[in-house]
């Protein structure tokens, strides 16, 4: 039997598997990818609570997740294009101005 | 399924009126653009004001502690005082546009449609205790915060929105997950029913609930830039305009407290001291970190960053103390510290220049105000003035909230944590007196006027004057200030 | 009359605004005007002055954050009176007396300010606004000394400002929780402190808030081992600025140490006497000693602030009349002298550019009026009866007696000690032949040097002789004070000391 | 009689106050004039009132005001003229008019002319004040004023400067004025202790009262009153071990040795313990250390006074040894005739020094006795008058040392304390021959001046004229004796003699016959030109004349080690402990505001890193932290 | 017994392909591995009877998300291998890894409550869209409004910066040149 505990270690490890991609990733466009991941696991988490306790909340919370994302995918390649035309790299070394 | 009825009166529109103008304003503001095109900043910065304007009344005429539109907006007092923080901040930042040099973000009409849109999200962010809602404005009011980082356009400005970007993207992964918990936990994403079914089933299993706090403290340390989620503030706040940077040290941290509030309150005095104890150590370590950390800055705008993260690491005490008297410290704390902020970076913009003929890295670097006051005596003193309200001394503003917070400190027994925050006040001490020693105790560099007064024009220092006016007279309306507050937040039970 | 202690307060801080308009040429006449109606208003407030009245005159009420109990609160009584004609008189002769060109005007109006927090300090009834001026008065500090100062003027600045900044933020805890401690006791919040003096308070609380009050006010005094600031301050800063720190603002610490500490804490104090006696005591010998060891002419008076500081403190923790109310004399002739002394350092280092002992010898050959004042000051410096410096002296180690012999010995080794300090610099400033040729040919003080000293030699001779104008409103106050303290102690140890503190007829 | 005791105290003062506004200006003779104008004022004054009382036993009192009141404390300027104070009053005035007249011809070549006659009376005054206060405090204002005084005075000639001890053994005047005040002070402390001690007790500091008051105090505390009070005593009198500076104080002009470290100053501390009776009294065995302690100081001193060359210092030996034997009295009991004795010494020792002084002008201030000799050829008077005070300090019928001193040999030997006399024998005989060998030295034998070509003249007339009625005094003050006693006895205790008669004479007798043997010895070996040179070598003579090392010692015992203290207090523990400490937290909290700023490295990669490890750090705490309920 | 082999079939795909595109170094693979998982967890949606869910979790990411991108990644020029600087993997597999344990280990507890009465249950007569459209139109139409927003935001943002708007920074120019450019299109 499939268990939520089943889809909550799922999402975990799928969570865990984009912060790898965040933590690891120097190209930014690839880093954004991982950031998809992180919530599309917290979504598989969702709509499996939403399951468990027959409630449509979650789901309707993954549904503006989903959104979430979008949106933020618009503003970052929006940023990364922008950055792109000063720099032409999307090389998140690059990004080193500022610090201390 | 059956049909839904709905009376309008059940909905309490209300409830929606402040954002709905807001979200107006902005897309007035569009309509106006695709209209007519290349019309004067100081016309989208008057439409913008009134539409605040409307919403600061809308949001007046609110009734305390009501719900509406299915229980998702929800006022209460810190709501409601929320909203008027963050209403009144935006009409004092958006008149820094009107600068008498020319910025390229005032030059598009749309910087001012999103910042209509980020003041609709935090208010939609702090008037519900539903977690979508207060997720779903959260990413508004973020993404077009980022955006209107950007929008000053230089790398810098840019580097420093991919930045802030990125990490808020993790930050939301956190808070969905986080979120996620607590809806496995409870069936529930409206905070008042997580307390309830929490409370009911005691805290079990602990593990997940603690797991579900520390994700929402991940994310909301995030946005109040607690250690180590700070790391964007000081980047960004240098990337950004000194406008913007004034503008994000205020109202995107009075909407995270109100959220903070919200989650972690009935955490904080139930019986799982986990919570306390974790913001505890989160308070001191961020009050302590960005202090040291900004005492060997070399930028004032980058200085101001890390004592923003002190502050706010400062007034997260009040939230870990969770009495009345803490949480209305809190708002009167935050109203203090907008208007002292609002003023140091408005005098930080006032001497913006185009050129960076000071530092090649900064704007604002320390030798910039050599000998300040000799050139300009006025603007000196109150620069002056500002430092020593952030340092806390009396009796500038500042100082009450201190005063108010530490007491309420002390009342709750909280002796240790008065005692370090009166230590870490006396460390920032020295960064504060450090500009003003620039500024007083060196000789100029450079000694014509003009240099120093490049980017003033009369909004800007009428800004400068009203929040001058109101640090250095704050004594006179703390009482009915701080007796407001604590009736607002006593009757929303915080 | 009602609001003369308003005015007091706020006239030089109105002044010192008003004082942007004034054309720089003019400023100093005008600083002098205001400082001159300060003090006038001042001696006014003498005059109209009870001295027989032990409790606070003039009271002024005014409801601040009435929620948080926090008032505009203000009241003179024989303690405090004397300090702000201290100040205001300090002020008048230092801005007399003052110096300086380089920007005048921001000095000038900074002083004016720097009157205000002195006064405020000495007036507030109110802990908070007793705080608020006490923190306020560090920032014309600052920039006296981080502006006008001399070479390692900004690091002294700081170091001033921080180290009393740090202290003065843990007494503000101490204040928060006393007036939280009121608050359980009485319902009411309140941070005035004539409702502190009522408030009977368990012994542990006593001792935790003591220490807290304590460390605040003992960097201002400041007692050894916190005292490291003051020679750099004294040391960097102008003469104004020498003068000012050394003459009042060091006297707000142990003001407070009267005010707060003794009256609302008797039971900590009491039982705090030995280890406080202690550091007095370390302070007022070493000190003298590293005094002694000076070769800057200004260090061995900043030192010798520090030693007779110690005096103060013992005087004060001898919990009985003649020792408070000989410390609060010595504070004020205190004041006087070493206000005086820091004037003369200033003259000669306007002359000459520095202030190394080793660069003078024999001026008393070329600048005789100097020498003569200086040595006036001096003597005074070192308590020679019929000046000011005995009187404060002699009843505070004679109220340390009755607590112990051996403080009062200790601490009496004081004025061997600042004898062989004070004379060393004498000696070799003013005896021995004129050997520098850059000394040789130096002007004797000018008129306006003058008048500032000899108004002070003035004072300091009138006092000596007759205290007892002084004296006087002072007893009456610490009276009521101790009467107050011994119906509050609750230790045994307390209680007796309060009832045995005093002269006890013996019979065989 | 009012007005004559306020005039007697204040005439003083206004002479100085008046000298002192030509302070800085060129010589005045006014100055002068008016100053001992007023001091003889002053003494008519005292006179009228030593008549008043002695006629009508009338104690004559003034209150001016409070000076101090405090608690239960209070100290008025209140001023007694009774028998013991009239006599000091007398004592003192007379002798300063005299100094104040001979200065005028002793200091009129000086540039500080007008300075040194505002001092001179301002210690006139002080001493006034000190004698003729009624209570304790009083007489500490002026205490410490005759210090304050004598500092002046000692250092008047401050532009001279240091020199070795070889040179100058007193170093320099600034340098003995230093050493002066602040050996005082020490003793001041001990002092106020004892006024503390006595406040305290009895509730007030005014005589009267402590003195009723005494009986009922408990026996120890009275004995520490003594103490204390004693202490203070010691540094004003000069007692060992605080001798040191009366030596040095030599340095001041010699009028002002002649008044203030001979005649007056000095004699504080007698009057101390003679004022303090009732409390003595009370202490015999207080009162034998202080005879014993002065006894010792007698010899102490004059074996010092034997061997040394310098005119002033050989004088001030004596003194010191002569105050020695006005503590035996006193300790013993004897308090009128320590005060008699202080009284005759007075006289007789200003008149020597005085005669130093016209020794000293004649010879260019030189000072070594050895270079002098045959004087008594140009100065014929000046050496009448010094053999005349030279025979009174040795205690020669009919000269008034002779009655005064031989009284204290006569009590310490009938209260049975027999090495007390012994000392003082020893004493009586040292001091009349160290006299005369200065005045052998000085006036009589080879003409050696002549060598260092020196031209020797008489001095002023009316400076002899200054010295004359002391010279008188010392000759006739003795016969004085009853009624003196008779007098003061009516306030001090009556010293009752146990032995009478026959042994009476036989002291007499056995002291005069040392006192000449003395006497003597100097006359014979001195016409013959002294002792060899090889007495210099040996190690007394060398012990003496290093006044038994003490200075070196105190200088490197005390002085030095306090110097090198101080240093180390300054430049070890309070720059690099205590400053450094404080510094030192300072700059943890700044440097690790570098370290910090490694988390600020302004890499995105890393940035996020830290938000994860801060998630990482919370999700553990969740599992190690998590409450246990 | 289809749920478990679906489950774990998936949930190992799901793993496999984000795992590629976390580790991928060329681009293309890793978006298509990205695609591809996405795709799949919208298999855990119709799992879970999230049927409108999954529909939208295809359309949106498969379709606007991954289009998007691949435009960005055109843009980009970075259809070649990426080289990457990793200077400390094992920092970041350890973070990763000790996260993954701890969740792992704490979720194992049981979550659901069973006291908890579902909100908005869903019913088995609805179909999935109807009763999330119905929840969505009711209880959420204001966030759903406000999610309406930031897409207006999102939309805003994306154009204004990358339109040619930016190219030309008013920021970095002093201010003479650009009244004279006005002055010149005047």
């Amino acid at each position: 039997m499939i268990t939520l505990t089943h889809y909550l270690v799922l999402a975990a490890i799928l969570f865990s598997i984009a912060l790898v991609g965040i933590l690891r990733r120097k190209n930014l466009l690839m880093l954004f990818f991982a950031t998809e991941i992180a919530l599309n696991a917290v979504n598989i988490a969702f709509s499996a609570i939403s399951k468990y306790y027959g409630d449509l909340t979650g789901q309707l919370f993954a549904f503006f997740i989903v959104a979430i994302a979008a949106s933020e995918v618009a503003v970052g390649l929006g940023l990364l294009i922008i950055w792109y035309k000063r720099r032409g790299t999307i090389d998140l070394d690059s990004l080193q101005s500022m610090n201390g | 399924m059956e049909p839904i009825k709905v009376s309008l009166e059940s909905l309490n529109l209300a409830t929606l009126f402040p954002m709905l103008i807001a979200v107006g304003g902005g897309l007035t503001i569009l309509i106006i653009d695709l209209i007519k095109e290349s019309l004067h900043k100081s016309l989208y910065v008057m439409i913008a004001i009134l539409f605040l304007a409307l919403d600061l009344g809308a949001v007046i005429g609110l009734d305390i502690n009501t719900r509406g539109f299915f229980d998702v907006m929800f006022v209460d007092g810190i709501a409601y005082l929320s909203q008027i923080i963050v209403v009144v901040a935006s009409m004092l930042f958006i008149p820094l546009a009107l600068t008498s040099k020319r910025f390229h973000e005032f030059s598009l009409p749309e910087f001012f449609a999103l910042f209509l849109f980020m003041v609709a999200g935090f208010q939609f962010m702090v008037a519900s205790d539903n977690l979508i809602l207060i997720f779903v404005g959260l990413e508004t009011a973020s993404l077009a915060l980022y955006t209107l980082i950007a929008l000053h356009n230089r790398e810098k400005s840019f580097e420093a929105a991919i930045k802030y970007f990125t990490m808020g993207a993790l930050a939301a992964g956190f808070f969905a997950f986080g979120s996620a918990l607590l809806y496995g936990l409870t069936g529930s994403v409206e905070i008042y029913k997580i307390a309830e079914v929490l409370a009911d089933r005691s805290y079990e299993p602990m593990w997940v609930v603690l797991l579900a706090a520390a994700f929402m403290i991940a994310a909301l340390g995030f946005k109040l830039s607690m250690v180590p989620f700070h790391t964007w503030t000081p980047d960004v706040y240098e990337g950004a305009s000194a406008a913007l940077a004034g503008y994000m040290s205020v109202v995107p941290k009075i909407a995270g407290f109100v959220v903070a509030m919200r989650l972690f309150e009935f955490l904080i005095h139930s019986d799982v001291t986990w919570v306390r104890d974790i913001l505890y150590l989160a308070v001191v370590v961020t009050m302590t970190f960005a202090n040291i950390v900004a005492l060997v800055q070399k930028d004032v705008k980058r200085m101001l960053a890390y004592s923003s993260i002190s502050h706010a690491g400062f007034v997260m005490a009040a939230i870990m103390i969770g009495t009345t008297q803490a949480n209305s410290g809190l708002f009167l704390y935050w109203i203090l510290f907008l208007f002292t902020n609002l003023g140091a970076f408005t005098m930080l913009w006032i001497s913006r220049h185009k050129s960076q003929i000071w530092h090649d890295r900064f704007d604002h670097p320390y030798e910039k105000f050599s000998g300040l006051v000799q050139i300009m005596p006025m603007a000196a003193t109150i620069m002056a003035i500002f430092m020593l309200s952030l340092a806390g001394v009396p009796p500038f503003s500042l100082f009450w909230g201190k005063l108010y917070i530490m007491g309420a400190a002390v009342n709750s027994g909280y002796i240790v944590l008065a005692i370090i925050m009166a230590i870490n006040s006396a460390i920032s001490a020295y960064y504060y007196l450090k500009l003003i020693v620039y500024m007083f105790m060196r000789e100029p560099i450079s000694d014509k006027q003009v240099v120093y007064f490049k980017n003033a024009s009369l909004s800007l220092k009428t800004i400068v004057g009203i929040s001058a006016t109101f640090t250095i007279l704050s004594v006179l309306f703390i009482s009915p200030l701080l007796n407001y507050i604590t009736e607002v937040v006593r009757v929303s039970g915080f | 009359m009602d609001h003369i202690l308003s005015l007091l307060v706020f006239f030089p801080a109105l002044a010192g605004m008003l004082g942007f308009i004034v054309k720089k040429e003019n400023i100093k006449v005008y600083g002098i005007t205001v400082a001159t109606i300060e003090f006038v208003l001042s001696l006014i407030l003498w005059l109209v002055f009870d001295p027989s009245n032990g409790g606070f005159q003039f009271v002024e009420f005014i409801p601040l954050i009435p929620n948080y109990g926090i008032n505009y609160y203000l009241g003179v009584d024989g303690i405090s009176l004397f300090i702000i004609i201290l100040s205001t008189f300090i002020t008048l002769v230092g801005l007399i007396s003052l110096n300086i060109e380089k920007n005048l005007k921001n000095m000038i109006i900074s002083l004016l300010f720097l009157e205000m927090t002195m006064v405020g300090v000495f007036v507030a009834l109110d802990a908070v606004v007793f705080y608020i001026f006490w923190e306020l008065s560090l920032v014309p500090m600052l920039y006296i000394i981080g502006y006008w100062g001399g070479e390692l003027r900004v690091y002294a600045a700081i170091k001033f400002f921080l180290y009393t900044f740090f202290g003065s933020l843990i007494m503000l805890v101490g204040m928060l929780f006393l007036a939280y401690l009121y608050y359980l006791a009485t319902g009411t919040i309140s941070f005035a402190i004539p409702d502190w003096h009522r408030l009977i308070l368990p012994y542990d609380y006593q001792i935790w808030l003591f220490l807290a009050f304590f460390l605040g006010m003992a960097i201002k005094v400041p007692m050894f081992p916190f005292h490291t600031w003051l020679p750099y301050a004294h040391g960097q800063a102008p003469t104004i600025g020498s003068v000012i720190l050394a003459a009042v603002l060091l006297k707000m610490g142990t003001y407070g140490f009267v005010r707060f500490l003794l009256p609302i804490f008797p039971d900590a104090s009491v039982a705090l006497i030995a280890p406080i006696a202690f550091l007095s005591i370390v302070m007022v010998i070493y000190t003298a000693m590293v005094a002694y060891a000076q070769e800057d002419m200004k260090q061995v008076i900043a030192y010798s602030s520090i030693s007779h500081m110690g005096v103060i403190v013992l005087g004060t923790f001898a919990m009985n009349v003649e020792g408070i109310a000989g410390s609060i004399f010595l504070m004020i002739s205190h004041g006087i002298v070493s206000g005086a002394l820091f004037m003369l350092v200033g003259n000669i280092y306007d002359r000459r550019h520095t202030k190394l002992l080793s660069e003078f010898g024999g001026l008393a050959s070329v600048m005789p009026k100097y020498a003569t004042i200086f040595g006036i000051v001096l003597m005074a410096s070192v308590g020679l009866p019929l000046t000011i410096g005995f009187v404060g002296e002699f009843l505070s180690l004679m109220g340390i007696y009755k607590i112990s012999a051996a403080y009062a010995f200790l601490g009496g080794t004081g004025i061997i000690l600042g004898a062989a300090y004070m004379l060393r610099v004498y000696k070799l400033a003013f005896f021995g032949p004129l050997t520098n040729e850059k000394n040789k040919n130096l002007p004797d003080l000018n008129w306006k040097e003058l008048t500032s000293l000899v108004s002070l030699v003035a004072v300091i001779i009138w006092l000596g002789v007759n205290p007892n104008p002084v004296l006087k409103p002072i007893n009456a106050s610490v009276e009521s004070m101790l009467q107050l303290m011994e119906k509050k102690a609750i230790t045994k140890e307390a209680k007796d000391i309060f009832a045995h503190n005093k002269v006890e007829l013996e019979a065989k | 009689m009012e007005k004559y005791l306020l005039i007697a105290l204040f005439s003083p003062l206004v002479g100085s106050l008046f000298a002192a506004l030509f302070g800085a200006k060129p010589k005045r003779l006014l100055t002068g004039i008016v100053t001992s104008a007023l001091l003889f004022v002053s003494l008519i004054s005292s006179l009228i009132l030593l008549v008043h009382i002695a006629s009508s036993d009338d104690i004559v009192r003034v209150k001016l005001f409070d000076w101090i009141t405090v608690g239960s404390l209070n100290i008025p300027f209140g001023f007694v003229a009774d028998q013991v104070s009239v006599i000091m009053m007398v004592t003192v005035t007379t002798v300063s008019a005299l100094v104040h007249v001979y200065s005028i011809g002793y200091m009129e070549h000086d540039k500080g002319f007008n300075r040194f006659f505002s001092y001179l009376s301002a210690f006139v005054f002080s001493m006034m004040v000190l004698v003729m206060s009624d209570n304790f405090a009083g007489l500490f204002i002026g205490w410490e004023g005759v210090g304050l005084c004598s500092w002046l005075l000692i250092g008047f000639w401050y532009h001279k400067k240091d020199e070795t001890r070889d040179i100058n053994p007193s170093i320099s005047p600034s340098w003995a004025a230093n050493e002066a005040f602040i050996m005082n002070r020490i003793a001041d402390l001990g002092m106020l202790l004892g006024l503390f001690l006595i406040y305290w007790h009895v509730g007030s500091l005014q005589y009267d009262v402590v003195f009723a008051h005494v009986d009922l105090l408990n026996i120890g505390l009275v004995t520490l009153i003594g103490i204390f009070l004693f202490i203070g005593a010691m540094g004003k009198s000069a007692q060992f071990p605080l001798h040191t500076w009366l030596a040095d104080a030599m340095e001041g002009p010699t009028p002002v040795s002649a008044l203030i470290h001979a005649a007056t100053m000095v004699t504080a501390g007698v009057y101390l313990v003679v004022r303090a009776f009732p409390i003595y009294s009370q202490i015999p065995d207080i009162g034998f250390f202080i005879a014993s302690l002065g006894a010792f100081v007698a010899v102490f001193a004059a074996s010092m006074a034997l061997v040394n060359t310098d005119l002033k210092r050989i004088i001030a030996y004596s003194t010191l040894s002569q105050l020695g034997y006005m503590f035996v009295a006193g300790g013993l009991g004897a308090y009128w005739i320590a005060l008699f004795h202080l009284m005759t010494h007075a006289f007789f020792k200003a008149l020597l020094f005085l005669g130093a002084g016209n020794v000293m002008h004649a010879m260019n201030d030189e000072l070594n006795i050895f270079k002098m000799g045959g004087l008594h050829k140009v100065m014929k008077y000046t050496a009448i008058l010094m053999i005349i005070a030279s025979l009174a300090l040795a205690g020669i019928y009919p000269f008034a040392g002779f009655f005064s001193k031989d009284k204290i040999l006569e009590v310490a030997f009938d209260s049975q304390h027999y090495i007390l006399w012994f000392m003082l024998w020893l004493g009586a005989g040292m001091t009349a021959f160290y006299s005369f060998r200065l005045i052998m030295l000085v006036f009589f034998g080879e003409e050696r001046y002549k060598k260092y070509g020196f031209h020797p003249h008489e001095a002023h007339w009316y400076m002899l004229l200054a010295m004359a009625p002391l010279a008188i005094l010392a000759i006739i003050a003795g016969f004085f004796e009853e009624s003196f006693e008779h007098f003061v006895t009516k306030i001090l205790p009556e010293y009752h003699f146990h032995v009478h008669g026959i042994v009476t004479v036989a002291l007499i007798g056995v002291t005069t016959l040392i006192a000449l043997s003395g006497i003597a010895f100097a006359i014979y070996k001195y016409s013959k030109g002294g002792f060899s040179e090889k007495w210099k070598e040996h190690p007394i003579y060398k012990l003496l004349y290093n006044q038994y090392y003490i200075p070196i010692i105190y200088e490197k015992v005390f002085t030095e080690p306090y110097k090198e203290l101080s240093k180390i207090a300054w430049k070890e523990l309070d720059l690099r402990v205590v400053d450094a400490t404080v510094d030192f937290i300072a700059n943890v909290v700044y440097k690790s505001g570098f370290a910090g700023r490694v988390v600020q490295s302004g890499n995105l990669s890393k940035m996020l890193r830290w938000m994860v490890i801060g998630l990482l750090v919370l999700i553990v705490l969740v599992i190690v932290y998590s409450p246990v309920r | 017994m289809v749920e478990a082999v679906a489950f774990y079939l998936f949930a190992a795909l799901t793993i496999a392909m984000f795992a590629i595109t976390v580790m991928s170094k060329n681009v293309l693979y890793s978006m298509s591995s990205l695609a591809a998982g996405m795709i799949f967890i919208s298999a855990f949606f119709f799992l879970l009877d999230a049927d409108f869910l999954g529909v939208v979790q295809i359309i949106v990411y498969s379709g606007a998300v991954m289009a998007l991108y691949a435009f960005g990644m055109m843009f980009f020029d970075a259809t070649k291998d990426v080289k990457e600087k990793n200077p400390s993997k094992k920092i970041v597999f350890f973070l990763s890894g000790m996260i993954a344990l701890l969740l792992v280990i704490i979720l194992l507890s049981p979550i659901i409550s069973e006291k908890v009465k579902a909100l908005y249950p869903m019913s088995e007569e609805v179909g999935n869209a109807e009763a999330v459209g119905v929840v969505l139109f009711t209880k959420y139409l204001v966030p759903f409004e406000v999610a309406a927003i930031m897409l207006l935001v999102a939309m805003i943002a994306g154009i204004i910066l990358a339109s040619k708007r930016m190219d030309e920074s008013i920021t970095l120019k002093i201010d003479q040149e650009i009244e004279k450019e006005q002055k010149g299109e005047l």
